[in-house]
C-alpha cells in the first residue's frame, strides 16, 4: 500500500494528534476523534461544529479555528461518525447561544446527526442545523438521500463561521447557511482511484486511459466512465454542468474554486483553473474571489472539482474576514 | 424449541458479532463494488466494542441486555451502519420489554417493530435494495411458517428467505446509503447489508441447531 | 497518462496563464516563463528572483509576491531555464539596490544563473548570489556540483523576501541568504515515481512495497531503494540525518517542515508531523514554527521531506513577518 | 577534402539539428535512466528554434553564423545543455575568427578551445562520464589521424572513437550534471550527452561523405 502510515487503525488517531502538536490553540479528545478550540465554547457565541468521514483532509479537522468550525468530529475513513461522537462534540461546544450542526448530504451522516441532534435537545442543548448538498453529479431524487456534500461546505463553514464570529444567532446563521448552500454548486472528476488504509487496496478499478466523471469524494462512481480527454475539455464538461444546474448567468459575481481531490499537483490545479476562468470570462461571470487547492479531497485521490458561488455584498464580506485554521502557508 | 432465553438471546449477538468479525474484510470489499468499503469495518468495529465488555453487560434482563448492545452499536460504528444496526437493537430491546422469553410471534412482532424503525430512521422502503430487503422477506417467511412452535423452522425459513434475498436483489437499482449515487450503475451487483444479515441468519440457527 | 494537460507542451504556459488569471496583483511575460509581481522593480527595494525546473509548484512561481519573490522564471518541466530567461528577469527586476538570485544548487541551474549574472553585470545591473543546497541525502564531494537544493528554499526565501520588504541591502541579504542556508537541512522519501508531461511516462520504476529513501525532487534516485516500512520508521531515518546532519542539539529552536511531495495527502503529512515532532520533543529541540503542506514538489509524486531549521530571534522574526502569494486558503 | 566551407558548416550544424529532433524521445528516455528525462527534450528545444529562423540566419561568415546558433541555443535550452552546448557553439565560433575555410589543425584546435570552455562553464572534468567523454576521444582520433589533408578519414575516426565511448563509459561513475547525484548507482547506465555526441559525429560524417 503506497501511504505512509504505522497501523492503519491508527491512522485517524495519529493524524489528529499531528494536527493538535502543530497548532498550539487547538486540543482533541482522541475517544470521539474530536478537534477543538481551546478557547470555545462561549456563551456568547454560536458554537459550529461538524465531522462526516475521514479522508477528506482538510475537511473537517483541519478547518478548525477562528472564523471557522469550532469543533469537528469525523469517523473513521469514509464512515460518518458514529452518534455518539456527534453528541459528545455537541455537549462539549454547548452554548447559551446554541450549536450549529453543518451536515453534509449522505445517508450515514444524516442518521447520526439526526439522533445526536434529539438527544441533544432532549438535555436542552439548542441545536441548529444546515445541510449542504452542492454536488451537481447525482441527480436529486425523492428516492435517494438527494445530492451529495462536497466541496461547496467551504463556503457554508466561511460564511457562518464569519457571522458568528460577528455575534450572529442561531436563527440567522441557520438562515446564512442554507442561503450559501443554494447558490453554491460542485462537480468533480477522477483520474485516478484512492486507497482507505485500512482496506489496502484502491476503492476502484479505473483504465490507465479513464477518467471517472462526476466522481464522489469517498469513490463512488460517477455520471459515467470516459477516454481521458484534453483538460479544457474536462473543464468544459464539469463547468457547463455546474453553471447550468443553479442557473449562473451574465453578471454574477462568483467566487470560482478549483479544489484538488488530493493527489492533483497544485501545478495542474493552476492549469485547471485557467480553463475555468477563461470559460467564466467567456460567459460574463465576474469571478470576485478564487480558490486553487485542496480543500475537500479524497485521500491522495487524482481527481479535481470546480465549485462557483454566487456572491452579494454579504457573502463577499465574510468570506473576506480574516480566519485561522490549520491548513496556512506561513 | 418454542422460546428462547436470555441465554439464547446472548447466543445470538455473540453470533452475530463472530459473523461481523470474520466477514470484515469481505463486507468492506462488497461494499467496495458500488459503495465506499467501509461497511465490514464499522460493523466489525461495533461488534468489536460489543465483545469488548461482554461479561459485564447488564443481563437484568432481555431488555436491558438488547439495550445496552444497541448503546454500544450506536457508540461505536460509523457510517449508515450505525444508526441502523443500533435502531434494530433498540426496537429488538423495546419489544422485549417485560418478557424473560420469547416465542415466535413475540420475535416477529420485534422485528416487524425494528423495520419500521429502520424505516423510519433512514427513509428506506422495502424494494430499495438495502438490509430490509433481507430482513422483510425473512420475517414473512416466520410469519408465514405452518408449526408456530417450531421456533427452529421458523428460524431456518427466515433465514433461507434472506439468504434467496442476495441473489434475489442482485438485478435491483440501490436506492439507499452510498450505493443509491450509482444509480442503474448498481444493477449487478449484490448489497453488502443484504449479504450480512443473510450469513448472520444462518449461522445463528446453525448455533441455536447446535445447543437445542 | 494520468494528468490535467492539453498539449504537454504548453504544461508550464497554461499553468503561468492560470496563476496571472487568479492573482491580479501578478504579471507575466510569457515568452520567458517570467511571473513577476506588477508593482515591482523598484529602486528603493532589492529585487530577488529565481527560477529552476518547473514542476516544484508552488516553488517558484506561487511564491512570487509581497515579502517573498519579486520574480520567477522557470524552465520546463525538470530543466533549468536557458540563460536569457534568467538575463531577461533580471533586466525586468533591474533596481538601484541590486536584483538577488537565489539559485537551487543544481549544474544546470548554477551555470545558466552564472552565465546571466556575467552578461547582467556587463550591463550595469548589480547582482548578488546565494545558492540554496540543503538536502543531506547528497553526500557533498569535491567531484560534484554539491548538494542538491529542496525545500529549505522556502525558508531562504521568506527571510530575505521580508528583509528586503524592510529595505535591507543586497550585501545584508546575500549575508541573510548563505546565514539561513547554512543552518537548514532537508531530507525526502517516495512511493511513487512522478510523470513529467513532455515524457508521458513515469520517470522511474518502483514496486508496490518499495520506497526510495534521499529521493531528489527530479524525480533522481535517493540513497538507496527500501522496503515500505511503518510511517514512524521512516520519519526515524530522515530526522535523525536531518539532524545529526548540522547538528541540530538540544536546546535549539527551530521551524518544522513536513513538505508534501506533491501526490501525498494531507492527512499523511499530519500523521508524518506527529512522528517527527515526537522526535524533535524528546531531543529537546523546541519547534518554534511548523509548517505542514507542499512546499517544494516533484509534480504528483507520494512522497515528503523533512526539513529543519536552527533559528534565532531575527530569523524568527522574519519568518513571522507578512507575505502574500497565490498559495493561500482564503 | 582538404577544408570545410561555411556551407560545410551549414551542413554539419542541420545534420545535429536533424540528430537531435529524430531521437527526442530515446535521449530523454536515456536521461531518465539515472537523470531526469529531459535532455532529449532540452537539445530538441534549442535545436528546433536554431532550425526555425535557418534561412535567415546570418552567414556573413563562419564565425558570425556559429556566434548566432549559439546565442539561439542559449536562449532556447534549459538545464545543463543550454550553457553546455552554447559554450561548444561559442567557441567554435571564435575558433573561426578571420577564417573563410576550416582546416583539420583549425577544427581541432576548435573544438580543443570548447572543451576548455565546458570545463571552465561546468566544471567537469575528462573521465567524469560527460559529453566530454565522447568529445575528448574524438579529438585525440583526429590529432592522432596520420593524414591531415583526409578530412573525411578524420572525422570518421574521430566518429569512432566517440561511437566507442558509448558503451566504453558504461562502467564509469557519473560525477557531473543530474546523473552525479546516484553515485555508484549511475555505474552501468548509458551517458545520454555521450550518446547525442556520438550519434551526431556519424551522421555529420555520412552526411559529409554523401556531399563529396
Ligand atoms: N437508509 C437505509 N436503510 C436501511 N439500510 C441501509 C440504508 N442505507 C444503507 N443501508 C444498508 O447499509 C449498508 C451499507 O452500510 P455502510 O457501508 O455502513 O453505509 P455507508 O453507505 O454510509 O457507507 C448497505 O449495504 C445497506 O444494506
Ligand atoms: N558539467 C557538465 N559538463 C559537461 N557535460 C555535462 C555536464 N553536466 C551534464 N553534462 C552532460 O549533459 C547531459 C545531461 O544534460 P541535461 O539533461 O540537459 O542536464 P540536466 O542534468 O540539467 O538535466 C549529460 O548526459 C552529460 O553528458
Ligand atoms: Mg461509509
Ligand atoms: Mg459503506
Ligand atoms: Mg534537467
Ligand atoms: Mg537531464
Amino acid at each position: 500500500m503506497k501511504k505512509f502510515v504505522n497501523n492503519p487503525e491508527d491512522f485517524v488517531k495519529e493524524m489528529i494528534e499531528g494536527v493538535v502538536l502543530a497548532n498550539p490553540n487547538l486540543k482533541s479528545i482522541p475517544e470521539y476523534n474530536i478537534v477543538y478550540r481551546a478557547d470555545m465554547p462561549r456563551n456568547d457565541k454560536v458554537s459550529i461544529i461538524q465531522g462526516s468521514g475521514s479522508g477528506h483532509e482538510p475537511a473537517h479537522i483541519m478547518l478548525v479555528g477562528k472564523g471557522m468550525l469550532d469543533a469537528a468530529c469525523p469517523g473513521n475513513v469514509f464512515s460518518a461518525p458514529p452518534m455518539e461522537y456527534v453528541l459528545e462534540c455537541t455537549r462539549l461546544m454547548k452554548s447559551d447561544k446554541g450549536v450549529l450542526h453543518l451536515i453534509n448530504n449522505y445517508q450515514g451522516d444524516r442518521m447520526a446527526w439526526d439522533m445526536a441532534k434529539e438527544m441533544a435537545e432532549m438535555e436542552g442543548i439548542k441545536v441548529g442545523v444546515v445541510v449542504i448538498d452542492d454536488d451537481v453529479a447525482v441527480t436529486d431524487s425523492t428516492f435517494t438521500v438527494g445530492r451529495r456534500g462536497v466541496a461547496g461546505n467551504f463556503f457554508v463553514i466561511k460564511a457562518v463561521g464569519a457571522a458568528a464570529e460577528r455575534g450572529a444567532s442561531l436563527e440567522e446563521l441557520v438562515d446564512l447557511g442554507k442561503r450559501v448552500n443554494s447558490v453554491v454548486r460542485s462537480m468533480g472528476a477522477a483520474l485516478t482511484s484512492c486507497t482507505p488504509p485500512a482496506k489496502g487496496k484502491p476503492i476502484f478499478e479505473i483504465g490507465d486511459d479513464e477518467i471517472e466523471i462526476g466522481v464522489g469524494i469517498h469513490g463512488e462512481p460517477g455520471r459515467r466512465r470516459d477516454k481521458i480527454k484534453p483538460a479544457d475539455e474536462i473543464v468544459n464538461e464539469l463547468y457547463e454542468a455546474v453553471r447550468d444546474d443553479l442557473p449562473f448567468k451574465s453578471g454574477d459575481r462568483v467566487a470560482l474554486m478549483i479544489n484538488g481531490l488530493g493527489g492533483t499537483p497544485i501545478s495542474e490545479l493552476y492549469l485547471l483553473y485557467r480553463a475555468a476562468a477563461l470559460r467564466c470570462q467567456a460567459d460574463g461571470l465576474k469571478i470576485v474571489r478564487n480558490y486553487v487547492g485542496n480543500y475537500c479531497t479524497s485521500l491522495e485521490m487524482a481527481g479535481f472539482s470546480i465549485t462557483l458561488l454566487k456572491l452579494d455584498d454579504e457573502l463577499e464580506d465574510l468570506l473576506a474576514a480574516e480566519a485561522e485554521i490549520p491548513i496556512r502557508v506561513f | 424449541m418454542e422460546k428462547i432465553t436470555l441465554e439464547d438471546v446472548e447466543l445470538i449477538v455473540r453470533t452475530m458479532a463472530d459473523v461481523a468479525l470474520e466477514n470484515e474484510r469481505y463486507f468492506s470489499d462488497l461494499d467496495a463494488v458500488m459503495g465506499d468499503a467501509d461497511f465490514g469495518v464499522s460493523l466489525a468495529d461495533g461488534f468489536r466494542a460489543v465483545l469488548k465488555g461482554w461479561d459485564s453487560h447488564d443481563r437484568t434482563s432481555i431488555t436491558s441486555f438488547l439495550m445496552k448492545i444497541s448503546t454500544i452499536i450506536l457508540a461505536n460504528t460509523g457510517g449508515c451502519s450505525g444508526p441502523i444496526w443500533g435502531t434494530l437493537f433498540m426496537r429488538c430491546a423495546m419489544g422485549a420489554k417485560g418478557k424473560t422469553d420469547l416465542t415466535l410471534p413475540d420475535i416477529i412482532a420485534m422485528l416487524r417493530s425494528a423495520i419500521e424503525g429502520i424505516k423510519a430512521r433512514g427513509g428506506a422502503e422495502i424494494g430499495d435494495k438495502t438490509l430490509l430487503d433481507a430482513l422483510d422477506p425473512a420475517v414473512r417467511a416466520m410469519e408465514e411458517w405452518p408449526a408456530p412452535k417450531d421456533l427452529l423452522g421458523a428460524f431456518q425459513a427466515g433465514a433461507d428467505a434472506a439468504t434467496a434475498a442476495i441473489e434475489g436483489t442482485r438485478g435491483w437499482v440501490a436506492r439507499r446509503g452510498r450505493q443509491s449515487f450509482t444509480g442503474e450503475r448498481s444493477v449487478g451487483t449484490l448489497d453488502p447489508g443484504i449479504v450480512a444479515v443473510a450469513t448472520m441468519m444462518q449461522a445463528i440457527v446453525k448455533k441455536l441447531k447446535e445447543r437445542a
